[in-house]
């Protein structure tokens, strides 16, 4: 569908409607921060929200979701959960970091899982209107995406040019009227925002391009940033918690008040964390926090590029402003790597 | 959703398949036996070092080698060292009762491969012979594939040496060389005592036409390589398996990483040239 | 599978714990499907020397209290201790720096020669008997207690989160107290309770004990960068790990 | 036949605590009657030197489990007086609120889970459960009732984490207490159950009177239980609490650890029953309604009825509540971090009607906001030496009643009062 126009009254009685329609979760204030949560009414949506404390991954990989259900005598049941749902608001470089997602979970073995909620989500994507302290999306090459999302929203001046890209984008636009085409002047100011956004979204600044990134790792497993930067890891795992971009999870069964029948549950895991590694009877195979806490950059920077094609960060900074000891900065750390090469 | 590389499976990877314990052999203090049906009455269908998930419902599930040979048609046998939670439950099932499978995953020895027509040396540490024992079998079983055979054997000590009839049995077989040691004899044992390496250099190998398939624990690894290469065996002709903490058996929770590689899809059984610069691997 | 015998006991401390318990409401009735308590002071009248599990809240502060606690000991198959003072001493080891004649003359003025107000150390129970499950925090987490009655009526061992708090706040979304500039114990403290403390906009004063590794040198590193002193670290420490607390590396 | 009696009740079940009861008669002569608390003293007031000011009521509230928000509050009340900090209304409305979810909880627990079994003749609630399914499905229900309004009040149910000098680290959300509201209102069919329950077996309580000073915070117009001055029924005067000392007037027996207290007799009582003499004629119509129902006449002076009272308050808790969330709602929640002190070296004292009765935290600071002393004054202190003196009363008149019958009748009495053991000998 063709870029239309939105005037922020219309946007106002779209996103009522949408509420009336459908469970539409967006960014609202939370105390001095701001949180995906469900949309009880419209002028609860936060639109110029900097960053989220939690990416939208939350809907699509909940911290504990169930993956079957059992019975100690045998019996073995799939649960798919999720319910359709509309993620309103998704700032661009967590578009990119869903894709990566989807990318992570289908290949090689489709994680059914995930799927399933994944096939219920509706996106709805909108350019970034303030940009947080610690972002570098565009450094990545997430401050604007070209797909990846169901509809698009952008703020160009006085009223959002919307674009859909799906059906599903064209069914939920649908409940904002008879919509007016953005004209060629709105068109000319968004591609402006969008070149804007290339300047906006570097708060901080890679010093080598995304693409460098893997070949600078190949060459700095013994770097001493290592273990200098480590030194101060509580191994609290609150860089990879808040990583729209990481994947890694446990898995526990848990049975009933009935001891008979259960769950079994999977549940938000992270390589800094001490016991990642640790087999039975002890044996850790990352002991050391500065193994684990360069794990973290290599299976980022190469390892999962290497696998799937893409360096596991979108830039968002949540990671460096979630680590109380400023160790996390994945520019910080590359540049220091730089800085010897 | 967009991507159209998002092509449903409906199959759920994380489902097991309910099996029972059909019966149950003490092998060692720690180590028991398992023979283990399907329930559908399908076969497992793996290949000489592959894993299977158990589940001991209500406990979690643990990663184990398949230790009989694809050859046996009729259930499958597992060894399992109680070491932990789910391993421990698993010794506390009864024969009859209930278990979860999911596999087999990861990679095997390439007995269908590269092996077929060679030398072939099995060095086992431990209970590295378990999932070994399913390509003992095998090759033994298609013994005509082969070159000469020959199984090392090293344990800590005589109490923990497992499948004592087969053992026999091997150091009895003319085509098969098979020599053993203990890192600690006790009263009765005649046989050899001190690390596996020592075997190596004795054992009549022929490096150009051997194919070693090693499997025990990280340690061993570090000094059989060293000796394997005193005799010019070259890193494409030995297989090792490594050993991680695992979750989904399927490359998506994470933890097996050994740098980029994963020890469920990747491995366990890597050829040693893959893994030579993996820093975290040996 | 026969129901296993339950007794309960407490030692000092605030009670809260067995009030947990309580708190489960409805699914009290579940649990007394499970297993059969066979003493428990604080709720029922009945008495019983016979048990399989001992789950003992509170801490020992007296030597009459320390044989009672061995005889417990010697009786179960099973000891699980419930909540901090069972597990670390809790809040009454503040009292373990001062000595006992001042403390009793705090307390009691005129009256603290007499011989009943007598005290010793609070202690852990670990540092008495062996204890086989310990169920942390102040008060207990039921979601916890839940999981190792049902582990234990199965057979299998429960298992204890060993990373920090950090990571349950994370998945509340909860905001930072270090944005706040204020000390959290949550990066060295053992996860488990689901954060409540944070997300109740205070915070972690470290009831569930420390990690087992906890990087307490890092912990006095960035003090500094929150306008905080190592000193407001090892304080805030000494509430539920005093032992850990003092004396503080690095200082 | 003259009469040789001997109990030994080590440690009296249901109760939170350890008491002991141990009554001697020879031949008719009673030689030993007593009431004996051998909890181990955790000595509170000394470890409270040297903490800082923020961390007062973390520590204190771990005096006790079952009122640790009765703890906390009056804590906080004591730092913000010695500190100068003032607070919004809304900080005390909400507070006050808080407050009354713990004593529901609280009376609701000893109701339902303690006094009951006794009242039916069993041993614990685990046998209700087949006799009074329908009264055991309601207590538990107001019993989650109270928890998830501390919970959503104070950040969670016991040791809250909300509470902080100068207001709230979290606030409720308009709809949370909207939703609130409404749950109250559900319960209160669940309470007339429970109190038509507890009048059917109320004949059941012994009817035993004594004469007894009570004692509660009393406020004009208002059943009261977080603000006022320090009234009795032995006297017309009211005393601000900041001199509660001269209330308490403490001191320690041989038979326990914790302090006894005594006012205008040889000792007071607190709790339910005392803040009913106090102060019946405000209450809520529900609740004054069910105090008729149940026949509870003011002054009452029968201490098995105290179980009784907290029926009654069970009640007013609940109407109150409902009519402090629509004050609330109707200013609207605001958000407001909490407010800071000047430090400043001053003393302060804090009083609140603990579900047991009045509780005064009173703490000295020095000018780093540093706690140089503490004096903590618990309910069930000042409630000991009362049953002390109901046991002498008593006794003489049950004499010749059977061994077992007398023993329950004191333990019973024991119950009556709720006591907090390990909470007065803190
Ligand atoms: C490919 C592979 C093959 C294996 N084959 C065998 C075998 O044939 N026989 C045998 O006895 N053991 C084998 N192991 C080791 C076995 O998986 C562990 O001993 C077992 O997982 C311990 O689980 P637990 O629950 O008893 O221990 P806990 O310490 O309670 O561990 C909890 C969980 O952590 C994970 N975990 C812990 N240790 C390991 C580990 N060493 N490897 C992988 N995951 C772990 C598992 O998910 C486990 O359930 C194998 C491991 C791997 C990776
Ligand atoms: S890098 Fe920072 S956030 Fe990550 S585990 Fe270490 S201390 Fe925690
Ligand atoms: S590594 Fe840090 S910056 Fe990169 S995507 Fe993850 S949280 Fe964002
Ligand atoms: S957040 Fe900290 S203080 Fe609060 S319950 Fe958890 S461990 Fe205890």
């Amino acid at each position: 569908m063709s870029p239309k126009k939105l005037s922020l009254p219309t946007m106002n009685d779209w996103v009522a409607a949408l509420i009336r329609e459908h469970r539409v979760f967006g960014p609202q204030a939370k105390g001095d921060r701001f949180a995906y949560d469900l949309l009880g009414c419209a002028a609860d949506l936060r639109l110029d929200h900097d960053v989220t404390i939690l990416p939208p991954r939350k809907y699509l990989m909940p911290p504990t979701e169930v993956l079957i259900t059992f019975t100690r005598s045998g019996k073995f049941e799939s649960v798919m959960e999720g319910e359709p749902l509309v993620l309103f608001g998704v700032h661009p470089y967590d578009v990119a970091a869903i894709a990566q997602m989807d990318r992570y979970f289908t290949q090689d073995h489709a994680d059914s899982h995930y799927l399933a909620r994944r096939k219920k989500v509706t996106i709805v994507a909108c350019d970034v209107q303030s940009a947080s302290e610690n972002v570098f999306a565009a450094c990545m090459g997430t401050a604007t995406v070209p797909d990846g999302f169901d509809v698009l929203l952008t703020l160009v001046g006085e009223t959002y040019v919307v674009e859909s890209r799906t059906a599903a984008g064209d069914a939920l636009l649908a409940l904002a009227g008879v919509l007016e085409d953005a004209d060629a002047v709105s068109l000319g100011r968004r591609e402006q925002l969008w070149m804007d956004a290339q300047k906006l979204l570097r708060r901080q600044n890679l010093r080598c391009r995304v693409e460098d990134l893997p070949g600078l790792l190949d060459r700095s497993y013994e770097h001493p940033a290592w273990r200098q930067k480590s030194e101060l890891c509580f191994s609290c795992g609150s860089c990879v918690m808040v990583c729209p971009s990481c994947f890694c999870f446990d898995v526990q069964d848990e049975v009933g008040w009935d001891l008979v029948s259960g769950e079994r549950r999977r549940q938000w895991d992270g390589c800094l964390l001490t016991q990642f590694a640790c087999v039975a009877g002890g044996h850790n195979f990352r002991r050391l926090r500065e193994e684990r806490y360069r794990h973290r950059f290599y299976r980022k920077g190469k390892y999962l590029h290497d696998r799937c094609g893409f360096v596991a960060c979108v830039g968002c900074g949540r990671c460096a402003a979630a680590c109380t000891s400023g160790i996390a900065s994945p520019v910080a750390l590359y540049n220091s790597l730089l800085e010897d090469q | 959703m967009t991507a159209e590389a998002l092509i449903c499976s409906d199959r759920d990877l994380y489902l097991p398949q309910p099996a029972t314990v059909v019966s149950k052999t003490v092998l060692t203090a720690t180590e028991t036996l398992f023979e283990i049906r399907l329930d559908s009455g399908e076969e497992l269908k793996h290949m000489p070092g592959q894993f299977v998930e158990v589940t001991v419902p209500g406990v979690g599930e643990a990663p184990i080698s398949v230790s009989s040979s694809p050859d046996r048609k009729d259930g499958f046998e597992l060894v399992v060292r109680r070491a932990g939670r789910v391993t421990s439950a698993m010794h506390d099932r009864r024969c009859g009762e209930k278990l979860g499978i999911r596999g087999p995953f990861g990679t095997h020895y390439p007995v269908d491969g590269v092996m077929r027509g060679r030398d072939i040396v099995f060095i086992a540490g431990g209970i590295g012979l378990a999932p070994l024992r399913s390509a003992i079998h095998w090759v033994l079983n298609h013994r005509q594939d082969y070159g000469k055979v020959t199984v090392l054997y090293g344990t800590k000590s005589p109490a923990e040496r497992l499948f004592l009839d087969e053992l026999s049995d091997w150091s009895c077989r003319p085509d098969v060389t098979f020599m053993e040691t203990v890192d600690r004899a006790d009263a009765n044992w005649k046989g050899n005592v001190g690390v596996i390496t020592k075997l190596i250099p004795t054992a009549g190998i022929d490096a150009a036409r051997t194919v070693v398939a090693a499997c025990g624990p990280p340690i061993m690894y570090k000094f059989v390589i060293v000796s394997l290469y005193a005799i010019d065996v070259m890193d494409e002709s030995i297989y090792v398996s490594l050993e991680r903490r695992m979750k989904c058996g399927i490359g998506k929770c994470g933890h097996c990483q050994i740098n980029g590689l994963y020890a469920c899809t990747d491995g366990p059984v890597f050829n040693h040239a893959d893994i030579l610069r993996v820093q975290e691997a040996i | 599978m026969a129901k296993p015998r339950v007794a309960i006991f407490d030692f000092a401390c605030c009670e809260g714990c067995q009030l947990q318990i309580i708190n489960m409401e409805e699914a009290i009735l579940d649990l007394l499907n499970v297993v059969q308590p066979v003493e428990w002071r604080e709720a029922i009248s009945d008495h019983s020397d016979e048990y399989d599990i001992a789950l003992v809240e509170g801490s020992i502060t007296r030597p009459e209290d320390e044989e009672r606690l061995k005889d417990i000991r010697r009786r179960a198959k099973i000891l699980v201790a419930l909540g901090a003072c069972a597990t670390t001493g809790g809040v009454n080891k503040l009292k373990n720096h001062i000595n006992s004649d001042e403390l009793k003359r705090c307390v009691y003025g005129a009256a603290a020669a007499m011989p009943h107000l007598d005290t010793s150390p609070t202690r852990s129970l670990r540092e008495i008997v062996k204890v086989d499950v310990e169920v942390h925090g102040c008060p207990m987490s039921t979601r916890e207690f839940v999981n190792v009655v049902r582990c234990l009526a199965t057979g299998t061992t429960p298992v204890t989160p060993n990373y920090p708090v950090c990571v349950e706040c994370k998945m509340r979304e909860t905001i930072c107290r270090y944005e706040y500039n204020e000390v959290c114990l949550g990066i060295i403290t053992r996860a488990g309770c689901d954060a409540p403390c944070p997300a109740g906009g205070q915070w972690c004063f470290g009831c569930r004990g420390l990690v087992d590794d906890p990087n307490v040198n890092a912990a006095n590193d960035i003090m500094a960068k929150y306008g905080r002193t190592a000193d407001d670290l090892r304080r805030r420490m000494e509430l539920f790990n005093s032992t850990e607390a003092r004396p503080c590396p690095r200082q | 036949m003259p009469k040789t009696i001997d109990i030994d009740v080590h440690h009296v079940t249901r109760i939170e605590g350890h008491g002991n009861i141990r009554i001697q008669a020879v031949d008719g002569k009673v030689n030993k009657v007593e009431w004996q608390v051998p909890e181990a003293p955790r000595f509170f007031e000394a470890m409270l030197r040297g903490r800082s000011w923020q961390e007062v009521q973390t520590v204190v509230s771990r005096i006790c489990g079952i009122c640790s928000f009765a703890h906390s509050l009056a804590a906080i009340k004591a730092v913000e007086s010695a500190l100068g900090i003032e607070i919004s209304e809304q900080t005390d409305r909400l507070r006050m609120l808080a407050f009354g979810g713990e004593q529901l909880e609280s009376h609701i627990l000893h109701i339902g889970y303690l006094v009951a079994p006794d009242l039916v003749g069993v041993s614990s609630v685990v046998s209700l459960v087949k006799s009074h399914p329908e009264v055991v499905a309601a207590v538990i229900r107001a019993h989650r009732l109270g928890n998830e309004w501390m919970e959503l009040l104070g950040g969670r149910r016991t040791h809250p984490v909300s509470f902080r000098p100068g207001g709230f680290g979290k606030l409720p959300k308009e709809s949370e207490l909207k939703e609130l509201t409404g749950r109250l209102e559900q319960i209160v069919p669940d309470l007339s159950l429970i109190a038509q329950t507890v009048a059917a077996l109320a004949s059941r309580l012994p009817a035993f009177d004594r004469p007894t000073e009570y004692v509660a915070l009393v406020e004009p117009g208002v059943y009261t239980f977080y603000h006022g001055m320090i009234g009795s029924t032995d006297a017309p005067e009211r005393l601000p609490v900041d001199r509660f000392e001269q209330v308490a007037n403490e001191y320690l027996s041989p038979q326990s650890t914790a302090k006894w207290t005594r006012w205008h007799r040889d000792s007071y009582a607190v709790g339910a029953l005392a803040r009913f003499n106090l102060n019946h004629s405000h209450l809520h119509p529900l609740a004054t309604r069910t105090g008729t129902m149940l026949g509870l006449k003011p002054p009452c002076c029968n201490p098995y009825m105290n179980s009784v009272a907290q029926v009654v308050e069970a009640v007013e808790v609940v109407e109150a509540g409902m009519e402090q969330i629509d004050a609330l709602l109707t200013c609207g929640i605001k958000s407001e971090a909490p407010r800071k002190p000047k430090l400043q070296a001053g003393s302060g004292v804090g009083a609140v009607e603990a579900p047991r009765g009045t509780l005064f935290h009173k703490y000295a600071f020095d000018g780093n906001g540093i706690c140089t002393t503490a004096n903590i004054c618990i309910p069930t202190n000042q409630n000991h030496a009362n049953i002390q003196k109901d046991f002498e009363a008593m006794l003489p008149i049950v004499i010749d009643r059977d061994e077992t019958e007398i023993r329950l009748l004191l333990e019973m009495l024991v119950r009556a009062y709720d006591p907090c053991v390990s909470c007065s000998t803190h």
